[in-house]
């Protein structure tokens, strides 16, 4: 069956509903796109700050859809080059997802007027970083003591208030990598994870989707959960009990990517977006409460939750090689369901 | 062939009053069944009927249940398409046309009246969708109402209504469109015994006011009696006899018609000689009697003698006359002005119908004889499948 | 609308859900039985996986056994409750009819959050059972089993109340005063009476609470946690973290074939309590 | 329940029991959903250490709440679209069912419910690549047909029910007395299975209005809908908005559930 034939197959399937002059029909107009977002704080943060800041340098109008990372990276597998946005928002993990399914377009860092801005290697021919986030221990000041390191989170005085996810997100994965490495193990050798989590599991009270850690955070379900400063932020924006704790290794980074969809046909826009998204007003304004983001534009200093003076501090933050983790991580995803299962 | 069937007058509107009952009314439509067949996968339902139907009469379809009557009616009505055969109306064949074009009005078993209507809503109904003028619509609606007797009920919902009410209405609606043919499916079943009399005759009043051709279909053979012009007994998809009542009745064409209208007596027995026009038929319950028959027998031939109640009746026990036979008189019930008795000759068992005249008889030993003016009716004995 | 002409009816649904519904499930188990999701070459490596695997098959059973312990908590809930509709007053069966929709009006996002709050270490359960003293700790019921199984009964009871209610109310009271009379205890009543009238919704019930709650991802994953392994949660994880659609489509295959056979099941049950 | 003999009374009362936990157990979330909206507290917290209207506030705010009110507007209009088609689509199907003995129909009923039996997930994950490889964007039609296929199964379930009970000779009486099948669906059959209908049009509305799996595949940035805001919303920042806006869902659908039931006895309808 051509793509031809198929169209129009649909085109008559869909004739009384998609013609009728029904809202919704997807704005293709030069000066508008869409852009994935994350659910929740990002989302309101960008259309809080970044749209009409863009509205305002370019004429550009921007929708947003809020989807986490890896269901961008579903989504636009699924639709098989027919964009469903124009600009990808991912984490490391994804973005190397995006990469080896070719989901991007190629990327020119210089059509960014504000490229000088970023630090070296913060823009690459796939697209250029736009915040980072820093994953540390999250932990509930009135219920335990601080806890010192990734180590402490075995200990069972620890252990009965820690709330476990696994590796399907990015900072889910980078903490799991680190809780490997303080009891011996490594990027290439997750076993010693697996042990000493078998000893603690029974202790451990909650084993959940990284979304809803939050929830059971707050109702006292979990007391200790590895996240990034930014929930910490926000949670504590929100009156819950929650400190962030560096960990004695060091908090662990990592940058926010955007991308630009492979057959997006709002290219020029998906710059300018990309490129307010980097810009100096924009960056000090998310960098601000209530948002605090940490910013990557070297003139934005980022906000006082934030355990770094400025965005060179990252380089000593640990980081990780996610060209190596990807491989792995289908097969680490699969033995942590094992492990976890009762 | 267009509109064939719609009365040339406004019957309705001449009939405004009930005292404007009188006068017998324009002669109706005739309708036609020619060798009409239907199946229902392998079994035949409806096996080669030809029926006519003359313009204002009442033909009643009797028979049991299943044995195609109803069928019948949904085919002229226009529910089932038939395998075979013209339904014709005037002689004009109507069998392309669909339910509504036909020009008949349909009472349902169950009325069917429209639950979320008034009376009169359920009696506009039919004009409405045929488009008539709103103000010819409450005239005509009025009109129907006044003629079942129900004009102080046009407002109400048939939930609000009795059996009875429901009935009338029903037919009210099925009248205000005009039909040239009437069918009346069972109109009575769901109705008290006491009430079915009085509407069987207001019915028939109405029809004949009207002079609408009608079919009624009934299991009832009293309903049939009293109604129709004439009755035609369905069996297994076929018609054993088309009469009327009164001739069914008397001269049943088969034993099954004998059985089924009225209540028959079953004697075997043999003939024993042809005197004149008349046969001596030896019962096989000991008695030899003389009949008369339209049909022939060969001395010899074995024959089913179906006598109707009053055509017996009890002689004492001790009175032995060669046409009677001996039997036991279990009980006697007074039923009105009359007397039923039941009674066993041998293995046959018997039921009388005498005029009651004081004390019923005793149960014993009597005698059972065929009343010498009795016409009862000889068949083959063959014929008794 | 003659009878022969009435099928008709029934075509834009029958060609919506080909178009809609059927062509995307062929597609998917087209999926299943290929390399990737471009369906490359043919490969049984997907469905090697899901039933070669003890995980996978346990993950199978832990969701088949899911929806039965559902449908025997919704039962052993509903149908007293429904049996009191059955003998209560007007005004007390419009409250119960209304609290059984109730669930269906909440959203499943706010839902999930309140049976965190009921079922947490410091939520109303746990709560109430300290300050009576009946016990000493917490005790575990969020991330477990038995917490999710009450949960769900709730989320899904109303699928198991509006056919029972909808079967109870068939019966004429006059039946339970006959049975009374005719000397029956309350218990053989509802035995001999009730229970055969109600059989048809009560399994009518079954089916919907088994199919709702075995592929409840949301509650599943937010109340039962990723110590229960349910194919849900694998197949939305094999689908949109891992990227691995044959898998993901094998596993969604899986699970509709599992929950239409108990379907199948419960409705020939039916289908032969009926005609017994 | 006076006619009890004593014997019977142990039973009774555990029957009694039983229904009382049934009630706490379905009502209570919703009770604890209400109270918690009405919380003091920053985020989403039970028990609320005081009780406000400032959630409330906030969400009705244009400004603050816009894209809510958005996504509301989005997921209201989509469930309605998806309510009436489905319910078209399910009446038609049901007259059918209903007017036909034969086998086809009982096939026919058990085909158009399987949708009940698919978990969500798969089914938007399989319509995503279905479309995709036809290469159509999701869409709002695709978005309302998607909606419209879980949505179906449950019209049918309240249509058929009345369909089923819709005399066949009401549909003969009208055909004999001259009325066109349009007219005798408009004037006999639709107003007869009208709270059948009813009853399916809201279940169907509802199931739409709270769908996330099908939405979070089909739907886009312009068909941005309100359980997926609202997921993302709670996940990440237990904004209490989102108890709020369940709140008023809760109540908009109760307050429509009353009006319906004093017009077509919907409550009643619903358990057939």
């Amino acid at each position: 069956m051509t793509t031809l034939s198929r169209r129009t197959l649909m085109g008559a399937a869909l004739g009384t509903l998609g013609a009728a002059g029904l809202p919704f029909r997807a704005a293709q107009a030069a000066g508008s796109m869409t852009a994935a977002v994350y659910p929740g704080g990002w989302d309101e943060a960008l259309r809080a700050v970044l749209a009409p800041a863009l509205k305002q340098a370019h004429g550009v109008d921007v929708a947003f859809e809020p989807l986490f990372a890896v269901d961008q990276i579903a989504k636009a597998r699924a639709a098989r080059g027919v964009a469903p946005f124009d600009v990808f928002v991912l984490d490391p993990g994804p973005r190397v997802s995006g990469m080896d399914l070719k989901l991007f377009e190629p990327f020119d860092p210089a059509r960014l007027s504000n490229r000088a801005r970023l630090p070296a290697g913060y823009s690459d021919e796939v697209g250029a970083g736009v915040a980072a986030q820093v994953v540390g221990i999250a932990y509930n000041p009135k219920k335990v003591a601080r806890p010192a390191g990734w180590r402490d989170l075995f200990k069972p005085e620890f252990a009965k208030h820690l709330g476990l996810t696994g590796f399907g997100t990015t900072f889910g994965t980078i903490s799991l990598i680190e809780m490997a490495k303080s009891v011996g193990g490594s990027e290439a050798d997750m076993e010693p994870l697996f042990t000493e989590l078998r000893k603690i599991l029974s202790l451990v009270p909650a084993v959940a989707q990284p979304a809803a850690m939050p929830g059971l955070f707050q109702q006292g379900q979990i007391d200790i959960m590895y996240t990034n400063t930014y929930t910490v932020t926000l949670l504590k924006s929100r009156g819950v009990d929650i400190e962030f704790a560096v960990p004695e290794t060091g908090a662990a980074a990592f940058g926010t990517t955007m991308h630009i969809a492979k057959g997006s046909r709002n290219i020029d826009a998906a710059y300018q977006y990309i490129d307010t998204m980097i810009s100096t007003p924009v960056q000090a304004a998310l960098a601000a409460p209530p948002y605090s983001f940490v910013p990557v534009n070297t003139e934005v200093k980022p906000g006082a939750d934030v355990p770094m003076k400025s965005i060179d501090d990252l380089r000593s933050f640990v980081t990780h090689d996610w060209t190596k983790i990807n491989p792995q991580r289908p097969r680490w995803i699969d033995r942590f369901n094992r492990e976890m299962a009762k | 062939m267009a509109r064939p069937l719609q009365n040339s007058a406004h019957m309705l509107d001449r009939t405004d009053t009930p005292a404007a009952l009188a006068p017998a009314a324009p002669a109706g439509h005739r309708l036609d069944m020619d060798g009409i067949r239907v199946r229902y996968g392998q079994a035949t339902a409806v096996d080669g009927v030809t029926l006519s139907v003359e313009p204002g009469e009442i033909l009643a379809l009797l028979g049991p249940s299943g044995c195609g009557k109803t069928t019948l009616l949904r085919t002229v009505a226009g529910f089932i398409r038939p395998e075979a055969g013209r339904v014709l109306v005037d002689g004009a064949p109507i069998g392309h046309l669909p339910p509504g074009k036909r020009g008949v009005g349909i009472v349902f078993q169950s009325y069917a009246l429209f639950p979320h209507m008034s009376a009169a809503e359920n009696v506009a109904y039919g004009l409405e969708a045929r488009g008539r003028p709103k103000a010819e619509v409450i005239r005509r609606v009025e009109a129907a109402l006044a003629a079942v007797r129900m004009e102080g009920f046009a407002a109400r919902r048939p939930r609000a209504l009795s059996g009875g009410q429901q009935q009338r209405v029903a037919l009210a609606r099925a009248l205000a469109i005009e039909p040239a043919i009437l069918l009346l499916d069972e109109p009575f079943a769901a109705l008290d015994r006491a009430l079915r009399l009085d509407l069987q005759l207001e019915i028939k009043r109405i029809q004949r006011r009207f002079g609408v051709t009608a079919v009624l279909v009934t299991h009832d053979q009293d309903e049939a009696m009293s109604m129709a012009d004439r009755m035609a007994v369905m069996r297994g998809g076929r018609v054993e006899q088309v009469d009327a009542p009164a001739t069914v009745y008397d001269s049943p064409a088969t034993p099954f018609v004998a059985g089924f209208v009225g209540t028959s007596n079953r004697l075997h027995g043999r003939v024993e000689a042809r005197e004149g026009a008349d046969y001596r038929v030896r019962l096989d319950v000991g008695a030899s009697v003389i009949l008369a028959s339209p049909r022939g027998f060969a001395v010899g031939e074995r024959v089913l003698l179906c006598a109707r109640p009053e055509h017996l009746a009890l002689r004492d026990a001790t009175a032995e006359t060669p046409e009677s036979w001996p039997a036991r008189l279990r009980i006697s019930l007074p039923l009105g002005p009359a007397l039923v008795h039941d009674v066993e000759a041998g293995a046959t068992e018997l039921k009388l119908h005498e005029a009651r005249h004081g004390q019923p008889p005793a149960p014993g030993p009597v005698r059972v004889a065929l009343l010498p003016t009795a016409r009862p009716a000889l068949f083959p004995a063959g014929d008794d499948a | 609308m003659t009878e022969q002409g009435a099928w008709r009816l029934a075509l834009p649904l029958a060609l919506a859900q080909a178009a809609f519904f059927l062509a995307p499930l062929l597609l998917l188990a087209a999926t299943s039985f290929a390399t990737d999701e471009n369906l490359g070459s043919l490969s049984l490596a997907a469905w090697a996986d899901v039933l070669g695997d003890a995980f996978h098959l346990q993950a199978v059973l832990n969701t088949l056994r899911l929806g039965a312990v559902t449908v025997l908590a919704t039962l052993l809930l509903a149908v007293p409750l429904a049996l009191l509709h059955l003998v209560a007053g007007p005004g007390l069966r419009r409250l119960i009819l209304l609290a059984a929709i109730l669930p269906l009006l909440t959203s499943v996002v706010v839902r999930t959050f309140a049976w965190i709050v009921i079922l947490g270490r410091e939520g109303v359960i746990n709560s109430a059972l300290l300050s009576t003293g009946a016990i000493a700790a917490p005790i575990p019921l969020l991330q477990t089993e038995h917490g999710l199984v009450l949960a769900l009964t709730q989320i899904e009871m109303p699928l198991m109340l509006l056919p029972l209610i909808a079967a109870l109310r068939r019966i004429d009271p006059a039946l339970l005063d006959a049975s009374s009379a005719l000397g029956a205890s309350l218990a053989r009543t509802l035995r001999k009476v009730v229970l055969p009238m109600a059989l048809p919704g009560l399994l009518a019930g079954c089916t919907l609470v088994f199919a709702s709650a075995s592929t409840a991802f949301i509650s599943q994953s937010v109340i039962g946690g990723g110590r229960l392994a349910y194919l849900p949660m694998l197949v939305w994880q094999q689908a949109m973290v891992v990227f691995n659609w044959p898998l993901a489509a094998a596993l969604a295959l899986t699970l509709m074939g599992s929950v239409l056979t108990v379907a199948a099941a419960l409705s020939m049950l039916g289908r032969r309590a009926a005609h017994a | 329940m006076h006619r009890l003999a004593p014997a019977d009374r142990p039973l009774a009362l555990l029957i009694l029991a039983l229904a009382v936990i049934a009630l706490l157990v379905l009502v209570g979330p919703v009770l604890i959903v209400l109270l918690t909206s009405f919380t003091t507290s920053q985020a989403l917290r039970f028990p609320p250490p005081g009780l406000t209207l400032r959630w409330y506030a906030e969400l009705f705010d244009p400004v603050r709440s816009a894209q809510i009110h958005k996504a509301a507007g989005n997921s209201l209009l989509v469930a309605f679209c998806t309510a009436v088609l489905s319910t078209a689509m399910a009446t038609g199907a049901a007259l059918a069912i209903a007017r036909s003995r034969a086998g086809w129909a009982r096939l026919a009923e058990g085909a158009f419910l399987a949708p009940l039996v698919l978990p969500g997930i798969a089914f938007g994950l399989a319509a995503l690549m279905f479309f995709s490889w036809l290469r159509q964007p999701p869409s709002f039609a695709l978005l309302v047909m998607g909606h419209a296929m879980i949505a179906a199964p449950f019209a049918l379930r309240t249509v058929g029910a009345s369909a089923a009970g819709l005399d066949p000779a009401l549909l003969e009486s009208s055909a004999s007395l001259g009325a066109s099948p349009w007219r005798t669906f408009r004037r006999v059959v639709l107003p007869l299975i009208m709270p059948g209908v009813a009853s399916g049009g809201f279940l169907a509305f509802i199931s739409s209005l709270d769908n996330v799996p099908v939405s979070l595949f089909l739907s886009s940035a312009e068909t941005d809908m309100l359980p997926i805001r609202l997921w993302g919303m709670m996940e990440t920042s237990l904004d209490v908005r989102v108890a709020a806006a369940s709140g008023v869902l809760v109540a908009v659908a109760f307050l429509l559930l009353l009006l319906m039931d004093r017009a077509v006895g919907l409550v009643r309808r619903m358990a057939g």
